[in-house]
């Protein structure tokens, strides 16, 4: 089954980002595809490119980066991120920035979209 | 439907606007801090066993665990699932996340 | 593109306005999504009734007034239908006459039946 | 003690919280979407009239204007105050914030 | 410095712990705080009670188990005192049997006396 | 007086920062002094350098700077914006790095400490 995924809050403030990236591991082992992770709300600091927790505790956006890695797209939106200084400087890729256009996207082309 | 509880019913209205969503056929998925919903002798134990006249409730191993309730402590019928677990409710019912 | 092709996408706003910024992020998804000739629709429950109370006035705030955009949700942003559920207005005594905008006020039971017709729903 | 309360009695504890928490000569002070409480009519009137019965509780005018509740909504007793009020307050009091 | 001197202040913390972050930062400031030789305590109050609920593993979560770190608040960090809320815990359906670490249960009368003592209250 | 503000939720997602922001006027207007503004938790955001809400936005983190300039002192934890990325590289101005014991300080030379 092809699951979209919107994740509104940003990382360790809510456990949100958590349960999704557990959520997203299960489905893809369970054989589901991925169709995309958008970034909205403060879900978009995610993907600060200079994040640095403790070194015992988890890396977030190093977790999201081996999703990216294994073909999961990750989308910033581009307004909720402008509003909060996730821009081209300070997010890990350029090229994850995109428009809301893409979450609507989203919900059409995956059989399930889930919210975190 | 699949509905999502990951707020405290103790602090949140989530559970119980969720609670009033519920039709024939739907489940509920208790998540983060939502599972202390689940938890016997709580406040909310009488809502969810009268929720579970009719609908079946899920509860998230890992959520459960990380906050200390054994699942001796979970309210009977209350089926206890993992991620996996967690993926197929997503599969067999369309979720509405209440936070 | 026929109605039976469309996408059917929900949003469901459950929050109140300002205290978080939940409600004004929404309306900037409503608007963009109307571009895209899908079958748009908004609900209005618990808090989220709050945002559709006429006669906002956020000057003292400093923040902006976004309760003008629900009006022309429909005409100008092909939003196909506004939604508030009776129930939520009841317990917060507010009754027709005290909204911003023309919507449809529908009973929960209503709501219930027109959430499981959806593809998604989003939640705000 | 001043208490601080800004999220919504429909959807947060915080509102109950405080009341609970309050003393003799405690002020509260509803913010940002505690300002709900103080509308006639709304579910919360009883238990704010009933705080109000020991406790003086105030309400900020820019969060009442934002939210298109007119004076005339707020519900008698509660008294309306601007920033230099809420300051004031916090002089004659000190403060707890209920979230 | 003698006790006159030293400002009280009081973490008042509201919040379960893993579902917001809350409780893990309140740890941290309380830790820091205590190096600094004031009067520090520390109340559970609300959500906050489940903190301390015993056996706590987050191994399934991939998250820090900081459970672990009330034990020693007190001993190692020269936190003053650790109250929880008798009422909160019965609501909660939790008895002192079920907390990680030794603490003073004090009811709401109580804690609110002792509140109204502090400098600076910090709610978490 | 002398009042301390802890600011423990982000820009725009949360009412807080503006009305901290507010009330701060206020009291400097009515004579008190602001002994800071400490920024906890999701707080870090506020000072993150690279804002850009829309023209018809207030700016955030503009409205901050002027009260600097106005002689308040701003102070980012530096443990909770190195968790989130508000580092450095980020922050408006490096000098308002500190740590947690800064908090205790505004705790202890302020009549007041208030929490938004």
């Amino acid at each position: 089954m092809k699951l979209g995924i919107l994740i509104k809050e940003g990382p360790y403030m809510h456990q949100a980002m958590d349960t999704a990236y557990n959520f997203i591991l299960a489905a893809m082992e369970s054989g589901h595809e991925i169709t995309g992770i958008f970034f909205y709300n403060d879900g978009v600091y995610n993907r600060c490119a200079t994040l640095e927790p403790p070194r015992d505790e988890r890396n977030i956006m190093k977790l999201l980066t081996e999703l990216e890695l294994k073909g999961v797209r990750l989308i910033v939106c581009v307004a909720a991120g402008k509003r909060r200084g996730i821009v081209n400087q300070t997010v890990c890729k350029v090229e994850e920035i995109s428009g809301l256009g893409q979450l609507l996207e989203l919900c059409i082309t995956s059989d399930r979209t889930i919210t975190f | 439907m699949l509905h999502i509880v990951k707020k405290s019913p103790y602090e949140s209205s989530a559970f119980s606007d969720a609670i009033n969503y519920m039709e024939q056929n739907d489940i509920m998925l208790l998540t983060e801090d939502g599972i202390y919903a689940a938890k016997k002798g709580g406040k909310f134990e009488g809502a969810l066993k009268s929720l579970m006249q009719k609908n079946a409730v899920f509860c998230l191993i890992a959520d459960v665990k990380a906050r200390g309730i054994q699942e001796s402590e979970i309210i009977e019928n209350v089926k206890v699932i993992d991620y996996k677990g967690f993926v197929e409710k997503v599969v067999e019912h369309n979720p509405m996340t209440w936070s | 593109m026929s109605e039976q092709e469309k996408t059917k996408v929900m949003f469901v706003c459950r929050t109140a306005p300002y205290g978080t910024i939940y409600e004004q992020e929404a309306i900037e998804a409503m608007v963009m999504f109307g571009a895209y000739e899908q079958d748009i629709s908004v609900t209005f429950t618990g808090d989220g009734v709050f945002s559709l109370k006429k006669g906002q006035d956020t000057s003292l705030l400093g923040k902006k007034n976004f309760s003008m955009t629900y009006p022309i949700l429909i005409d100008d942003f092909e939003i196909s239908h506004i939604y508030v559920e009776k129930e939520s207005l009841e317990e917060r005594g507010l009754t027709e006459d005290d909204l911003a905008t023309e919507v449809e006020i529908i009973d929960r039971n209503s709501l219930k039946q027109k959430m499981g017709e959806m593809k998604a729903l989003l939640p705000f």
